[in-house]
């Protein structure tokens, strides 16, 4: 019944040419796009999803090599001369990186960087470019357009970043959009409002989509076939229905069984599934009282040259954080939430008001003091890429803490430390010699976990920690990061996007808004009472990891949006 | 980690590995020089002059003095080796620490070094050598001084302004959250991370110190005219340029290869500091 | 400007510091010459008087743009400087255009190709070896003695215009070669260090074609250690193409700063390095806008 | 007709290419290098000069009396102008003579010209010089090119002579790249001279200067530098001319140190192999020189090479082979001087001194070398007049000098040169020379070493010029008047 599938790739294996020799990491990966089709790929982190997105348009690095066939409308990709796949790449087919941070030239302005990407495969004029580029950052919901053109990554959030990354995927409008993770970086308003357009793309273009992603909730909404994979394998491949009806494979259905609160009900997770510890009597395990982080008034903002009005990121914020207290950070991309992170370890000076981490005002602190501080603190970044140092292995980079805090400096201990590390968040214990830019999306920011609980921090900001990792591997750094609350009752401000996420670990939630916070309280009654406006947009806004009701409430949401 | 080096070494450039073969061989002839060389440096045999190679028992020929150029190039070897390659060693040193400091650091670090760097750097580098020798007499040792003084702001302006690029990166960022002393992340992590112009920029200035070198030995301001050194035996091989050009060609030829083989070690050396580019 | 101030002061002391004595020099130096002669010539150049009257009396004149006469040829050090400075920036400015342009885009291939690299390896370094005594001098046989079609040195003014380029070429020529090879190496190394960055995979991953791929996202974030050497280059030409004029017999002002410190002229070499200074200054203030130009970061810290 | 009005002449210029750019022309100050003398040679005239041959013949005089040994009588040519206009006359020549004779200007031609006491002038054409004591080189003197006469404005303070009474004037003077000599019609011997233009270019860089007049760019220069001789000789079009004249020499610090000791300069005079240091530094194109210059069979040959008796000398003056250590200063601004250094150290070496050797560059050089801060140096000399009598005692008294044996005196020496120089007779003045060539042979105020060859080198289309001999070579250029282009 069906064509000639538009992309096609049948038995693709990817190897790479590294110190220990050549390993291969996918092994016949079959996997086949028909026209306006959405297929999700989902799976294990660094199970070769990025891998094999990254073969089709011939992206790998000089040291990888590809066998099988990838045939595209017709076309043999491994074969095609130079000339014809420049063509293909950005006009026929659209990529959206794993990582937005260091995707973007850092030298150049978003407007440059859209304008570079229209112009590749088209002839526009100067003013119709212009208009075209505010336009796409429009489709992508980035506010304030116009703006936004005149900044460099470096003057934008995560979110920002990644969605001026999608922008340039679909600027030349792509017969086939190749998505890796393209909303990790999202919080689930903007998130349904990217996933909207995705789909309207593809209705009103016919465009077809492979969408890698490890949100079950984003796969039930929008996917018509799901592949699955598992250890450089393709494991299973079904539509979607199927798939979540009567998942074949075992791992299918860990996977599924992983998902945080997938209920009958809503998004947000019912409390019977809720977490089993109660971080409240650990908290009072006899240690200091006080607040770990106590905010007061912070304020923020960046300079945009002479003329222009500063961007004030976070305003005015008070916020605490008790001890043994885990506290989620909530909000819409752009609203400050990494900033108030960066504040909360002195990373980033406030233009006003106190941050006085465990006894200590960071804003007057002397170096001295910030360092005395830091030695009980830790941080997960939010771009796991950017924040390793690529020049060494990674097993330095999770025992550093350790040496530079003057907790251990035996080498001997620390390279077991190090294996001891990488296998608690589930990499090999024998990869401490690899580089960062040897491993996948998840495995980079499982190392940056690794480094943050190395020296047993007694607090931690966590930026969004978790959202290159597919629902079993989450689970199970969740749960660490719960046992080393237990254990040694330390604090953490946990920021994400993915609420049920926050639900399972977060003992209270602050809901940011615009800079401002908005709503505060018990995860609980925050998730399940929002009394903000914008609170109930976000937990309405949830995928739920069912295809039928997912379905069902977004033909809802349209309606209601368009009548 | 422990096989690290071995597979290190298992892919390093053969180039690289030659060309460090080349620098070793180079450092022994220097230190064994007196043992080796077939005849006294200062020997003269005027009426044996300009004798080109091979001319009887002086492999490489002679000089306007009818000295034995082989010997006088081993010896020159230690010139050069503690001179030039001293000089640029204390240069590249001293300024990547200054330049690391003043970009890293900013405010008054940065204002300290950029200015003092600025001071030496708008004296015209032969006046400031010529006076600098001039007053304090001709010696290797002070022509190391006054080169590694010389040539380090080029290493600090460098560094520094890669220091700029690198300093908000995130990785140095993160280095800070985990307690990195300062040093440790100057010159763990941020060092490697800029290694690259810095790298190709010794042997460049390695050259120009020869040079500076055979500049002032012209002078007189250079090693003390008898000892054997390169650059003044270049300098010297010029005038004869046409008539005897071998002690010419001899010389500079030295200079070449070792300014060559520095260069290939420091590419090798760049490559292995970066693991994205030994991985392929 | 204090950076002025302090060159200034330096190189007041310093050759005031160093042995040989103007007067004697001005007198001839050997026999013939008498004591009283001498005194005389003292009296007049103001040597008598102590050093810090006399540093004085220049600050002042330095402050109302007097840089003094020369003691060889009583011309204003001012003068002579103006004069020469055309050429020797005329000289930089070929020299500094055609580097950039051959080092650039050799540094650029040599970044991506490995038998260029190994070539541009050889070639640099033997360009960095061979004095431009060397070069100079073996150009000039070949272009001027041999094939006679361009003058052995000299320089023409504007106002013939080709024989003022011809003049110019070999000089330019022989200047390049060392300083095209520090330009080249510094773009390898720069360049080899961005080729693999993310960013330029997206770009790839648009289809941009691969030259401007280059241009854009690799050399352009390239850049910022190639225009430092090109600066401290240029700032050190200023000062040092001597060996550059004396071959071609270039009117520059090197040669008169080499004169002035070999004859003890104390106000042309004073002069000629406060001007050298303040030329460096200007020259500086271009580079770092160009880095702020090139790197939004750099700007917006 | 036969179309009687011959062709113009095309104008006849001439390159010349400069050793250096000469200090700005004055009657003041006695930085008198070999480009002063072409630029004076060329614009300037004296009451003398030097003739084509080397000889002393009359200039802006007619005709030049010697009244009596102390009275001199010159008569000025009639209808002399400088390039000005104005009338040269005796009260010219008063002035210039009084001014170069006065120590305080410490003119270059204060030598010969300290013996003048006074000058009269009828202030027409006829000047009277009365002498402080006799002096058989005084025409000598007064044929010196620095010894010019300008216009009275040239002798203030602080003026500058550019204004002359020689064949060519000044045009223009492009400072640090050349200038721009023209014919000056109102010379005396104008119609001979045929050079319209004398266009200079300055060349510091020898090798840019040959290779300049190689590939065509100037058709005369000066100073060529020994390694091109060959160079030159061997390319067709054209030629060398030069002359052996300056003279090189050891020279000692007699006042302080081991060299105190007459028998260690002899042991130098021995040790030193000549035609080794004729190769070092000069390619072979000069003359070993065992004894004073100039002077024939009577002082050339006062010391051999041997190094035997250098050793034999170093015993008898108390030391052990390698026993004594002395400083050999040399510089390094000028390379021969340095090769010569060189050369000289290894022969010390090789009879059994230990010699440091050091080259600071010239400035530093003369000041240390007036100051006596050396054992040894070696420089060159050229006498300054033919005269031994004359130009002798300059190197052996005082006051010191660079290019002098510091704190030489030997009173013994004086008096036979002064005895030389007051003689009469060609006999007695032989006899005076004869005690002081024996003086020096053992006294060795300087022990020589050789004399080099200097030569200019011109393409073939300069004719008429030709090399004066001796020590007259510098002088070379008042040849100008005699030359020619061809035109091809
Ligand atoms: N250096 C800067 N200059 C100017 N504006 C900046 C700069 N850094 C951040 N911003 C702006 O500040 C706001 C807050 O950024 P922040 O990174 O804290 O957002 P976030 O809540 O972490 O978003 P996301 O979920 O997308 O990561 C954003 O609008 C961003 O554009
Ligand atoms: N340059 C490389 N050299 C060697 N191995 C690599 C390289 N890039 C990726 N790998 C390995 O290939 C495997 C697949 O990586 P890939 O990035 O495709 O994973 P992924 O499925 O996208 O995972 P994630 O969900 O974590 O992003 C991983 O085990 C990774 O370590
Ligand atoms: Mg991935
Ligand atoms: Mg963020």
């Amino acid at each position: 019944m069906r064509s000639e599938p538009l992309l096609r790739i049948d038995g693709l294996s990817v190897d790479f040419d590294g110190p220990p020799g050549r390993v291969q990491v996918t092994h016949d990966v079959d996997l086949h796009v028909g026209e306006a089709e959405v297929v999700a790929v989902v799976g294990e982190s660094g199970s070769g999803k990025s891998v094999t997105a990254m073969s089709v348009l011939d992206l790998l690095p000089g040291n990888a090599r590809r066998t099988g066939s990838i045939v595209f409308d017709g076309e043999d990709l491994l074969a095609a001369p130079p000339g014809r796949l420049r063509a293909i790449r950005g006009g026929s087919i659209g990529m959206i990186f794993q990582e937005p941070m260091t995707a973007l030239n850092p030298v150049h302005s978003v407007g440059a960087a859209l304008t570079e990407a229209i112009l590749a495969h088209s002839t526009l004029t100067r003013t119709e470019v212009d208009a075209r580029a505010v336009e796409l950052l429009g489709l992508v919901h980035l506010p304030d357009p116009e703006r936004m053109l005149a900044r460099y990554p470096h003057q934008l959030s995560g979110g920002q970043r990644q969605r001026v990354m999608i922008a340039m995927a679909i600027a030349a409008e792509p017969r086939l959009l190749i998505a890796d993770e393209p909303t990790t970086a999202l919080d689930v308003t903007v998130q349904a409002g990217i996933l909207d357009l995705l789909l309207e793309l593809r209705d009103r273009l016919g465009m077809a989509v492979v969408l890698i992603t490890h949100d079950m909730g984003v796969v039930a909404d929008v996917a018509d076939q799901v592949v699955v994979m598992q250890h450089g394998r393709v494991v299973e491949s079904q539509p979607v229905h199927r798939l979540f009806e009567s998942p074949g494979q075992e791992y299918t259905r860990e996977l599924l069984a992983a998902v945080p609160g997938r209920t009958d009900h809503d998004g947000v997770p019912s409390p019977d599934e809720e977490t089993e510890l109660e971080p409240e009597a650990v908290g009072a395990q006899g240690a200091p009282h006080g607040p770990v982080l106590a905010l007061s008034g912070a304020r923020v903002e960046f300079r945009q040259g002479w003329r222009r009005p500063p961007v004030v990121a976070v305003g005015d914020v008070d916020l605490r954080v008790e001890h043994g207290e885990i506290v989620g950070l909530v909000g819409e991309s752009g609203s400050g939430k990494s900033t108030l992170g960066r504040v909360a370890l002195g990373l980033q000076r406030v233009r006003s008001g106190t941050v006085d981490v465990m006894g200590t005002d960071l804003a007057t602190a002397s170096r001295a003091e910030l360092r005395e501080v830091r030695r009980t603190t830790s941080m997960v970044f939010q771009d796991p890429g950017s924040s390793l140092n690529p020049r060494i292995p990674i097993g330095w980079s999770v025992t550093d803490p350790l040496r530079w805090s003057g907790i251990e400096r035996r080498r001997s201990v620390l390279r077991e430390r190090a294996a001891e590390l990488l296998e608690r968040v589930r990499l090999p214990g024998s990869w401490t010699d690899r580089y960062p830019h040897q491993l996948s999306g998840g495995q980079r920011q499982r190392v940056g976990i690794a480094r943050a609980i190395a020296t047993s921090p007694r607090f931690m900001v966590a930026d969004e920690p978790t959202s290159a990792l597919d629902v079993s591997v989450q689970a199970s750094v969740l749960e660490l990061l719960l046992e080393i609350q237990a254990s040694m009752g330390f604090s953490c401000l946990f920021i994400s996007h993915d609420l049920a996420v926050v639900e399972q670990i977060a003992d209270r939630v602050v809901v940011l808004h615009q800079g401002q916070i908005v709503e505060q309280g018990a995860t609980n009654e925050v998730l399940r009472a929002p009394s903000a406006a914008y609170t109930r947009r976000l937990v309405d806004a949830v995928p739920v990891p069912d295809p039928q009701r997912q379905r069902a409430r977004r033909a809802e949401r349209l309606l209601l949006a368009r009548g | 980690m422990t096989t690290t080096t071995q597979r290190k070494a298992a892919r390093i450039d053969p180039l690289g590995l030659a060309a460090t073969v080349v620098v070793l061989l180079l450092v022994i002839a220097a230190v064994l020089a007196p043992w080796i060389a077939p005849y006294d440096p200062l020997s003269q045999d005027i009426p044996n002059r300009l004798q080109p190679l091979g001319a009887d028992g002086h492999l490489l020929g002679t000089d306007e003095f009818g000295r034995d150029t082989l010997s006088r190039i081993l010896h020159g070897a230690r010139a050069e080796l503690l001179v030039a390659v001293g000089a640029t060693a204390i240069a590249m040193t001293g300024g990547v620490l200054v330049g690391l400091c003043g970009g890293y650091l900013g405010r008054w670090a940065e204002a300290l070094t950029m200015r003092g760097t600025e001071v030496v750097l708008a004296f015209p580098p032969v006046v400031l050598a010529l006076l600098f020798v001039t007053i304090h007499g001709a010696s290797s040792w002070t022509l190391v001084v006054i080169m590694g003084i010389l040539f380090a702001p080029a290493f600090a302006r460098l560094s520094y302004g890669q220091t700029l690029s690198v300093r908000s990166a995130e990785y140095v960022e993160a280095a800070r959250t985990f307690c990195a002393p300062t040093p440790v992340i100057l010159l763990r992590v941020i060092l490697p991370n800029i290694s690259g112009p810095i790298l190709a920029q010794f042997p460049v200035t390695l050259a120009n110190a020869i040079l500076l070198e055979s500049g002032l030995s012209y002078l007189g301001l250079g090693i003390p005219a008898p000892q054997p050194s390169w650059g003044s035996m270049v300098a010297a091989g010029q005038r004869f340029m046409q008539s005897d050009p071998w002690l010419l060609i001899v010389s500079s030829a030295a200079v070449v290869v070792t300014v060559l083989c520095f260069g290939l070690m420091g590419a090798a050396l760049r490559d292995l500091l970066d693991p994205r580019r030994r991985h392929r | 400007m204090a950076l002025v101030f302090v060159v200034l002061t330096v190189i007041f002391l310093a050759i005031h510091a160093v042995p040989g004595d103007p007067a004697y020099q001005l007198a001839g130096g050997d026999t013939g010459t008498t004591t009283e002669g001498i005194e005389r010539i003292r009296r007049e150049l103001g040597l008598d008087r102590p050093l810090h009257v006399q540093y004085g009396d220049y600050l002042a004149g330095f402050l109302q743009g007097d840089l003094g006469t020369s003691f060889v040829n009583g011309q204003p050090v001012l003068g002579s400087i103006l004069q020469r400075l055309p050429a020797t920036l005329e000289l930089i400015g070929w020299g500094g255009l055609l580097s950039v342009g051959i080092g650039l885009p050799l540094g650029a291939l040599a970044a991506r190709r490995r038998g260029v690299d190994v070539l541009m390896s050889l070639g640099t370094s033997l360009a960095l070896a061979v004095p431009v005594y060397v070069l100079g001098a073996l150009l000039v046989l070949v272009f001027a003695v041999t094939l006679r079609v361009l003058p052995a040195g000299g320089f023409a003014e504007w106002s013939q215009p080709a024989r003022h380029l011809q003049s110019l070429l070999l000089p330019v020529l022989t200047l390049s070669a060392a300083f095209g090879a520090i330009v080249a190496r510094m773009t390898r190394a720069s360049v080899a260090e961005t080729l693999d960055r993310d960013w330029v995979r997206t770009a790839v991953a648009l289809g941009v074609a691969p030259r401007t791929v280059f241009r854009r996202h690799v050399l352009r974030n390239s850049l910022m250690p190639v225009i430092t050497v090109v600066g401290l280059e240029v700032g050190t030409f200023l000062g040092s193409s001597v060996i550059i004029e004396r071959v071609f017999n270039y009117p520059g002002l090197s040669s008169l700063l080499v004169d002035g410190v070999t004859s003890r002229d104390y106000p042309v070499v004073q002069g000629v390095v406060i001007v050298v200074s303040v030329l460096f200054v200007l020259i500086n203030m271009l580079v770092e806008i160009c880095y702020g130009l090139l790197d939004p970061r750099v700007r917006l810290s | 007709d036969d179309g009687g009005t011959s062709p113009v002449a095309a104008e006849q210029s001439i390159r010349f290419g400069f050793s250096s750019e000469p200090p700005p022309m004055s009657t003041t100050g006695g930085t008198a290098s070999t480009v002063s003398y072409q630029l004076y040679g060329l614009v300037h005239r004296g009451v003398m000069m030097y003739g084509p041959d080397g000889d002393v013949i009359p200039a802006l005089a007619e005709s030049v009396q010697e009244v009596d040994p102390v009275t001199y009588e010159i008569a000025l040519r009639p209808d002399l102008t400088f390039q000005d206009g104005t009338p040269i006359t005796a009260d010219n020549v008063q002035t210039a003579l009084l001014h170069y004779a006065d120590p305080a200007n410490s003119a270059r031609s204060y030598a010969g010209m300290q013996y003048v006491e006074s000058v009269d002038s009828d202030g027409d054409r006829l000047a009277t010089v009365h002498l402080s004591s006799p002096n058989s080189s005084f025409l000598e003197y007064l044929a010196d090119p620095s010894a010019f006469i300008a216009p009275a404005e040239a002798y203030q303070a602080d003026a500058e002579a550019t204004i002359g009474a020689g064949p060519f004037q000044l045009e223009s003077w492009d400072e640090g790249v050349g200038l721009t000599l023209t014919k000056y019609d109102g010379y005396d011997d104008a119609a001979a001279v045929d050079l319209d233009q004398v266009d200079v270019t300055f060349y510091p860089d020898a090798t840019a200067r040959v290779n300049a007049l190689l590939s065509g760019d100037l058709d005369f220069i000066d100073y060529v530098p020994w390694e091109s001789y060959e160079q030159i000789s061997s390319t067709e079009g054209y030629q060398l001319d030069g002359a052996v004249g300056v003279f090189q020499s050891v020279l000692f610090n007699v006042q302080d140190g081991p060299f105190s000791d007459p028998l260690l300069r002899q042991a130098v005079a021995y040790a030193v192999n000549r035609d080794n240091s004729v190769e070092a530094g000069f390619f072979g194109h000069g003359e070993p020189l065992y004894g004073v210059p100039g002077t024939g069979r009577a002082g050339e040959n006062l010391w051999s090479d041997d190094p035997d008796r250098a050793r034999e000398l170093l015993a008898e003056a108390g030391y052990d082979e390698g026993e004594l250590t002395v400083h050999l200063l040399s510089n390094s601004t000028y390379v021969f001087l340095q090769d010569l250094g060189l050369s000289v150290q290894s022969d010390l070496e090789a009879v059994g001194f230990n010699v440091e050797f050091t080259s600071p560059d010239w400035a530093t050089f003369t000041e240390e070398a007036v100051a006596g801060n050396y054992d040894l140096i070696v420089q060159g000399n050229i006498g300054n007049v033919q005269d031994p009598a004359a130009w002798l005692p300059v190197l052996v008294q005082p006051p010191p000098a660079a290019n002098t044996s510091f704190g030489y005196q030997n009173d013994e020496l004086d008096q036979a040169l002064a005895d030389a120089l007051a003689a009469t007779s060609a006999e007695e003045k032989d006899d005076a020379l004869a005690r002081a060539y024996a003086i020096i042979a053992d006294d060795v105020p300087f022990a020589s070493l050789n004399q080099r060859m200097q030569s200019y080198a011109l393409s073939e289309n300069v004719q008429g010029f030709t090399v004066m001999p001796g020590f007259a070579q510098p002088y070379s250029v008042n040849n100008f008047v005699d030359v020619t282009m061809a035109t091809e």
